[in-house]
């Protein structure tokens, strides 16, 4: 593979956000037939690399030769045309629009002038079939599907453009093990069709399953290359960090599960028909993951200890005592003592225009504030706090919050709720797109919360994660807890076979239940 | 689900829209002492098929998630040149209908062109523009007057066959020759996307800023095929600020009523018609109940706030709260 | 004194650079006027436009309140007529009526605010859709009101003291009042929960649902504040006309959605400053003015209108390009 | 279809021909009691909610009550097609007579033509129609913009400088008004100059308009206005503007000024027709269903009260509101409505 021709090159490529440096002379090849994944910190230019590939962003300097000639994309449709797709993560499906219109989106089948209809929705099905997405249905709206799916339509719709080099940017990270496995068996198919793939990931035994070739960037530049396989995960994860990279997950203490007293508890929880007779218990100083495959129900029994969800039937007991919880300000409020790290930080955590600052304390300004004037002097002492305990990376407190990479972004998301102390934390899925950095720091600060108390209750598609965090995981399928591991139990192939709620030990993946 | 139930999730508003009108309509023709005659039914159409025409280009702005505050002074503008141009041999009132179209046409590309390439908020663009088109009404129109080809005007406020409404055919192939091939377009799709996410439409390689100066543009196309039989209806040209301004907020409600959402990328031209013609049937509720006339504002009003809360019925069976934020 | 000092500097460097364009805009317009007519500078003629200008601006003041959360208010013209009429009407009733004659104008309109806001908020309404139908009914009360109540419409003499009056030598007691009202939103919007809840919302209500904020609390809260002080403005005019009259708010509706909007505050919500406003307003109200001075028809005073305030957008209020 | 028949009219006092050349209507005589209906169009303002309450008052004195089976009124707001489809409905309806304020003069052709084959007879009033197949109802507004102007020409008597404060622009009363002004200024021989603002009939439009002017180009030696006269004499006082003479509509607030500051120099000739001039058409339309023969365009007599004769408790009224109209009397017609007792109309009233 290495002797290939490349049928890409990037040289000298050169990308400045005002004082930030993106990408500074920048080298990248790509040839057919392989694919090369792309490893980096949060922050270390992955994103905009590719976006400068598919004509997102236009680079201050540098050249780019397709087929042994330079090119220069004016938009990514110019990209497209030239044969370069990229799946960017979440951005780019329409949401009104239906699964079918979406896929052909950049190029739809016309007659007399006319979007052919019937011809969009055979592209449609076939693209489906064939990113193995052949379970939805072409005309549901895209709005209307869990994530999972959506990232199934995205890849969908980059097949249907017929690439010549397909970039994913993080195409997996909301996908569970059985998608991922799927998608896998699709990308290493094209691979053999001579396609060049770019696959950028955070999640090394994603790479290590799938790459030829690897490069690892850091502060903007590419800072190397090497055949995959050629490197251990901690030689990588120290060229990504440029650091000594010690063990990821803190040491669990060893305890009985029963000895702590159930802070948060639920009795026979249902919800429509997605939540299912749920019960359980969360203790003080207790770290309880939620299993399953995603789209069991873990991200609705979050919202509904929450209070965003209505016609809730069972009970939530908080202390041991009875409690109505109608909405967010109810479930923050001290009695409860409540915070919910959401899914999308960046349509539900934040508010990316506005600043770090007014992010950070914006759900305990009535704490922070006296007759409703805030006393910004006690709000500065308890940014800095936050600011210092999570190491958050800013060039400023009054920059927008948008301008942070996403794992420092994530990081104001979770300091913003820490500056409530709260006694339930919820975390739904909070290492999404995180650097393996970033991610052990928010490990060490789970444990951390615990042991000062807390009562954590997590879901992650990760099973990595699970495994390395919990005391006890509680596996839900089709909105019920079909089994709960404590402790030694909660290894891999006890979550996935309960997640596919089979116990034999001939597991084969299934499909999921899930429209 | 089967594909049907797609197509009647996709059609709700409309569908809603529709309903509402024909429950109003007959409440309406049912009380009304002439009933249910070809006259009744004429007059309905001809002010109906006005409103209508606005708020179809108003339709075309808002599925972009933008507005258009112009739309009525582009009516008034049209009415007031069609009042000029549009009389005389057939050959002249040919050449004066494509020449008012085509004014609308402009009014609508600059209103896009302000929008799209000068990145400007459509609402203040457009009310700024709505202003400079009102100043050119009154140029041409410093007084109501002038007159239009009357043989074409008493036919397409007319009859056809003695029961059919003339301006509901009229109405009928404006969405056959408009809407329905741009809906259906590329460009019409892109519309649609702009919408709903620009920012994913852009990234996926469409042409937003087509589909978007497209729909600005025939948005004032529409609103001028309305000027047009504005001047059909009245035989005269007026520059009416109140009556200009009126027309855009009433195509504001029609849309609404009509299923299209104001946040973009969702709703349907069809459905703005029947918002339309459901806005129009509540003046005319007036005839068949007798409310001392110092009251009918108010029950108009009354009415238009009830017609506007019936889509929070459906906020009752949201059951999961976020749903509240879109 | 010295803080002030220290503190101009910041307060400039830290302006919106679509603020100062607004107010450099302000100065071309006086500049041009007075090539016209010398009394374009004239103190008498500057303090008369800040007087006029202070209606406006204490209504844009609700109107930039509501535009921060993304929302609208289309009901200004007939919550300023409410608030007008009301004033007067509670003045028919003795020496209480008299005396409560402002604050019930004023509640008037906060009663209509909070329909407003409990179809935006409660009933999630588009507010454009909402506070036109509220609009309709407020006009359709006011109709009932005049045509059988014998209506008592005369300003009282604290309603005309406080609009036209003068507490302060030569400084009018409405462009007082602005400068209240404004300095008190000015605070709200930057020193307290409410003002930055405000801002969040209209950043991503969702967001700030799920900060544990009750956003529709505040939705209603900004949606009365700026119906109460829509009604506010139109006591102010009534005091300043000496008598309520139905039309009194026609002319107020897309004045104050173009100021808010001249003066930098983002129609999508959860961007913009006070300070902006107030360039807005009174850029809007001169150029009225100066168009009206000049004797221009009213056909050419509407196209220059359009005209200038698409070029002054152009010239500091565009989006950021996408690439 | 009238029969065109030679003057004088049933009552020729009160149906007075508005020109010498003016046709005289014979209708058909129908047998009452009939169906009459009022088409107005804008109502949001005191003038119009005066005048339908004239009209629904004389609809109810009992002799007029006698003749009438149905009186039906609509609004339909400032929309033009709206108001021709109220009348088309009205027609259909089987409404023997339609009496209308019209948004607009020149669009109701086509409405006017069905009227008239329906044998349907059709009056507007104060915002008349451009055509000889209905009845109009007039008021001489150029006649009152002579009149204003002749009076400050009387009272200024070197000329000078004039605030004209106009109406809204392009509707006929405006321009009506506009050019009587112009046309008695420039036979008057004098010298005027004259600052023209317009003040759209409203007093905060007027007002500011007039602040503005006095501020730029005051001071004046007289001044004119068309409506909204209470803010512009507001304006003056805010101003501390001299008095002057002032030429005017007939709001009670600009007599109450008027009379208050006579002394000083407000002399004032405050003129115009009030909204009773709807019973007038009401009493036109009945006249011409009865078979009487009627003027095709009657010319209503203008309520004129100038300096000094401003009476208190019969042409202004010290504790009423200040937006009414005044004029609101036609003796001639036997229409005898004092602002007051219509818009005193109390709730027990109701
Ligand atoms: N539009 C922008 N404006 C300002 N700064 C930007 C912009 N886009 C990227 N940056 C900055 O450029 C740097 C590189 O960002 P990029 O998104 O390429 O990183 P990444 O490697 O994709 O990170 P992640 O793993 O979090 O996705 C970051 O510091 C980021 O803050
Ligand atoms: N408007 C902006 N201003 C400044 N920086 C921005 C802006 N938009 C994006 N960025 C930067 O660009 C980077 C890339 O954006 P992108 O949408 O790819 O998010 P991301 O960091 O990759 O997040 P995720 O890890 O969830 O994919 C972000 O990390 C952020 O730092
Ligand atoms: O005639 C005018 C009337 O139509 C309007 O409604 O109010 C003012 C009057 O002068
Ligand atoms: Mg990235
Ligand atoms: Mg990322």
């Amino acid at each position: 593979m290495d002797g290939a021709v490349p049928l890409f090159r990037m040289e000298g490529i050169s990308k400045r956000y005002g004082g930030v440096r993106a990408l500074e002379k920048a080298e990248l090849s790509v040839t057919p037939g392989s694919i090369h994944a792309i490893l980096g910190e949060n922050g270390a230019g992955k994103s905009t690399l590719i976006k400068v590939m598919a004509g997102v962003v236009a680079p201050d300097e540098g050249r780019m030769i397709l087929d042994g000639n330079e090119v220069n994309f004016a938009s990514p449709a110019a990209a497209n045309k030239a044969g370069i797709v990229c799946i960017f993560q979440e951005l780019s499906l329409v949401p009104e629009l239906s699964v079918a219109d979406n896929i052909v989106i950049s190029d739809p089948p016309t007659r007399f002038g006319m979007i052919d209809r019937k011809a969009q929705r055979r592209i449609a099905e076939e693209a489906l079939a064939r990113a193995g997405g052949a379970d939805i249905h072409p005309l549901a709206l895209v709005k209307d599907l869990p994530l999972s799916r959506r990232q199934m339509v995205e890849i969908a719709k980059a097949l249907a453009r017929k690439p010549r080099i397909l970039i994913l940017d993080e195409a997996t990270s909301a996908l569970t093990a059985t998608d991922v496995a799927k998608i896998f068996e699709v990308l290493k198919r094209l691979r053999e069709e001579g396609l060049a793939l770019l696959y950028i990931s955070h999640r090394m035994n994603e790479i290590a399953e799938l790459a030829d070739q690897c490069t690892v960037f850091r502060n903007g530049r590419n800072v190397a290359s090497y055949a995959a396989g050629s490197k251990s995960d901690n030689e990588v994860v120290e060229l990504m960090i440029g650091r000594e990279y010690s063990h990821i997950f803190p040491p669990k203490p060893v305890r009985a599960a029963s000895d702590a007293a159930p802070v948060l508890e639920a009795r026979k929880l249902s919800w429509a028909d997605r939540l299912d007779n749920v019960s359980l218990t969360v203790g003080a100083g207790e770290v309880v993951g939620l299993g399953g495959l995603d789209g069991q129900g873990q991200r609705e029994l979050l919202l509904a200890f929450f209070g965003v969800l209505r016609g809730l039937s069972g009970q939530i007991l908080i202390d041991g005592r009875p409690v109505a919880i109608a909405s967010p300000a109810a479930a923050r409020d001290d009695r409860v003592g409540m915070a919910l790290i959401p899914e999308d930080r960046k349509t539900e955590g934040l508010m990316l225009p506005m600043t770090v600052r007014e992010n950070l304390s914006f759900a305990a300004l009535d704490r922070l504030s006296k007759a409703g004037v805030i006393d910004r002097a006690a709000e500065q002492r308890l940014i800095d706090d936050m600011v210092g305990l999570l190491a958050i990376k800013t060039a400023g407190l009054d920059i927008p919050v948008g301008a942070l990479s996403g794992g420092n972004q994530q990081k104001v998301v979770i300091a913003k709720w820490l500056m409530r102390q709260p006694r339930i934390i919820l975390l739904n899925d909070p290492t999404r797109g995180i650097d393996v950095g970033t991610k052990q720091e928010l490990y060490q600060l789970m444990r951390k919360l615990a042991e000062a108390g807390a009562a954590i209750l997590f879901y992650s598609t990760d099973y990595d994660e699970l495994i390395g965090c919990c005391d006890k995981v509680l596996v839900l399928y089709d909105g019920a807890v079909k089994r709960e591991l404590v402790g030694a139990e909660i290894t891999e192939r006890a979550l996935i076979s309960s997640a596919l709620n089979i116990h034999g030990e001939n597991a084969g993946p299934r499909q999921g239940a899930d429209a | 689900m089967k594909d049907w139930r797609y197509w009647l999730a996709e059609q709700r508003g409309t569908l809603l829209a529709f309903g509402i009108f024909i429950a109003m309509f007959v409440i309406y023709t049912t009380n009304h002492p002439a009933g249910f005659t070809a006259n009744v039914v004429q007059t309905a159409s001809n002010k109906g098929v006005l409103l209508a025409f606005v708020a179809m280009a108003q339709t075309l702005v808002v599925i972009t998630a933008g507005i258009d505050l112009s739309v009525g002074m582009i009516f008034t503008l049209t009415n007031c040149l069609a009042s000029w141009l549009v009389i005389g041999t057939g050959i002249e009132t040919a050449f004066g209908v494509v020449a008012v179209l085509g004014t609308g046409l402009l009014c609508g590309a600059i209103n896009g062109a302000i929008v799209i390439y000068g990145r400007l908020q459509p609402i203040v663009a457009t009310i700024a523009t709505g202003a400079v088109y009102f100043g050119i009404a009154l140029l041409l129109r410093p007084f109501p007057g002038g007159s239009v080809n009357e043989d074409l005007a008493d036919a397409l406020t007319g009859r056809l066959f003695g029961v059919v409404p003339a301006s509901l055919v009229v109405l009928l192939a404006v969405v056959l020759v408009v809407w329905v091939p741009f809906s259906r377009s590329v460009l019409g799709r892109a519309a649609y996307a702009a919408g709903s996410s620009e920012t994913a439409a852009y990234m996926s390689g469409v042409p937003i800023r087509r589909g978007k100066f497209a729909a600005y543009a025939l948005a004032g196309l529409l609103a001028a095929i309305g000027g047009l039989f504005l001047t059909f209806f009245t035989y005269t040209g007026d520059a009416a600020y109140a009556s200009g301004n009126a027309y855009t907020l009433f195509s504001i409600a029609a849309v609404v009523l009509g299923g299209v959402s104001l946040f973009g990328g969702k709703g349907s031209a069809i459905g703005a018609i029947f918002g339309a013609l459901a806005f129009r049937t509540i003046g005319d509720l007036l005839f068949v109940f007798d409310f001392d006339p110092l009251w009918q504002p108010l029950f108009q009003g009354v009415i238009l706030l009830i017609a506007v809360s019936l889509g929070a019925f459906a906020l009752f069976r949201v059951r999961n709260r976020l749903e509240w934020f879109l | 004194m010295n803080g002030i000092a220290n503190r101009m500097p910041k307060f400039i460097r830290r302006a919106d650079p679509a603020v100062v364009t607004a107010f450099a805009c302000i100065v071309l317009l006086l500049f041009l006027g007075s090539l016209y007519s010398r009394s374009f500078l004239s103190p008498e003629y500057l303090l008369q436009q800040l007087k006029v200008a202070s209606f406006l601006g204490v209504i844009a003041t609700g109107m930039m309140l509501v535009i921060l959360l993304g929302q609208i208010d289309l009901s200004v013209p007939w919550s300023v007529a409410v608030g007008a009429m009301m004033a007067c009407a509670a003045a028919a009733y003795g020496p209480v009526g008299v005396a409560l004659a402002i604050p019930f104008g004023i509640f008037c309109g906060v009663a209509i605010g909070i329909v407003n806001g409990i179809g935006v908020a409660y009933l999630r309404i588009p507010s454009m859709i909402i506070t036109l139908a509220t609009n309709a009914v407020a006009q359709g009360l006011m109709v009932v009101y005049t045509g059988g109540f014998s209506p008592q419409d005369s300003a009282t003499g604290a309603m005309r003291y406080l609009a036209t009056g003068f507490a302060i030598p030569a400084v009018p007691n409405a462009v007082i009042i602005w400068a209240l009202i404004g300095a008190a939103m000015v605070f709200v919007l930057t020193r307290t929960g409410f003002g930055r809840t405000v801002y969040g919302i209209g950043n991503r209500e969702r967001a700030a649902y799920l900060s544990g904020i009750d956003t529709r609390r505040v939705v209603m809260i900004a949606f009365a504040v700026s119906g109460g002080l829509s009604a506010f403005g139109g006591v102010l005019l009534a005091g300043y006309a000496s008598k309520a009259a139905q039309s009194m708010g026609d002319a107020y509706l897309l004045p104050s959605i173009a100021a808010v909007v001249l003066g930098g505050t983002s129609i999508l919500g959860g961007r913009g400053s006070y300070l902006g406003t107030v360039a807005g307003v009174i850029l809007i109200t001169l150029l009225q003015s100066i168009l009206s001075v000049m004797q221009m028809p009213e056909a050419g005073r509407q196209i220059i209108y359009g005209v200038v305030i698409v070029a002054m957008l152009l010239l500091y209020g565009r989006a950021p390009a996408s690439r | 279809e009238p029969e065109i028949v030679k003057g004088p009219a049933a009552e020729p006092d009160c149906f007075a021909p508005w020109a010498a050349d003016t046709q005289f209507f014979k209708f058909p005589k129908k047998e009452g009691p009939y169906r009459v209906a009022l088409a107005n169009g804008y109502i949001a303002n005191t003038w119009r909610i005066q005048m339908i309450q004239t009209a629904k008052a004389y609809a109810a004195q009992k002799d007029v009550a006698a003749k009438l089976k149905e009186f039906k009124v609509v609004s339909t707001g400032e929309d033009v097609p709206a108001q021709i489809s109220a009348i088309n409905n009205f027609i259909d309806s089987g409404f023997d007579a339609i009496v209308v304020n019209a948004q607009n003069p020149t669009a109701f052709g086509p409405v006017i033509k069905r009227a008239k084959e329906a044998g349907v007879v059709l009056v507007a009033f104060d915002n008349i129609l451009d055509t000889k197949d209905a009845i109009n109802v007039n008021v001489d507004q150029k006649g009152l913009g002579e009149l204003w102007a002749n009076w400050l020409v009387k009272h200024v008597p070197n000329g000078g400088k004039v605030l004209e404060v106009r109406g809204v622009a392009g509707t006929s009363v405006d321009t009506d008004r506009h050019n009587g002004i112009h046309e008695v200024f420039g036979a008057s021989g004098k010298k005027w100059e004259v600052t023209e603002v317009v003040g759209k009939w409203d007093d905060g439009v007027a007002q500011k308009a007039t602040a503005d002017a006095i501020a730029t180009n005051g001071p004046f030696d007289a001044i004119t206005g068309q409506g909204g006269d209470t803010g512009i004499v507001q304006a003056m006082i805010d101003a501390k503007h001299a008095f002057v003479p002032f030429g005017g509509e007939t709001e009670n607030g600009f007599r109450k000024f008027c009379a208050a500051h006579a002394a000083d120099g407000l002399k004032c000739s405050s003129a115009g027709t009030g909204p009773a001039q709807v019973a007038v058409a009401i009493k036109t339309a009945i006249a011409a269903l009865e078979g009487e023969v009627v003027p095709q365009s009657v010319k209503l007599p203008l309520a004129i009260v100038e300096d000094p004769n401003f009476k208190e408790g019969q042409d202004y009224f010290p504790d009423q509101s200040d937006n009414f109209f005044v004029g609101n009397a036609f003796p001639t017609c036997g229409i005898n409505f004092t602002a007051q007792e219509i818009m005193g109309q109390t709730k027990a009233d109701q």
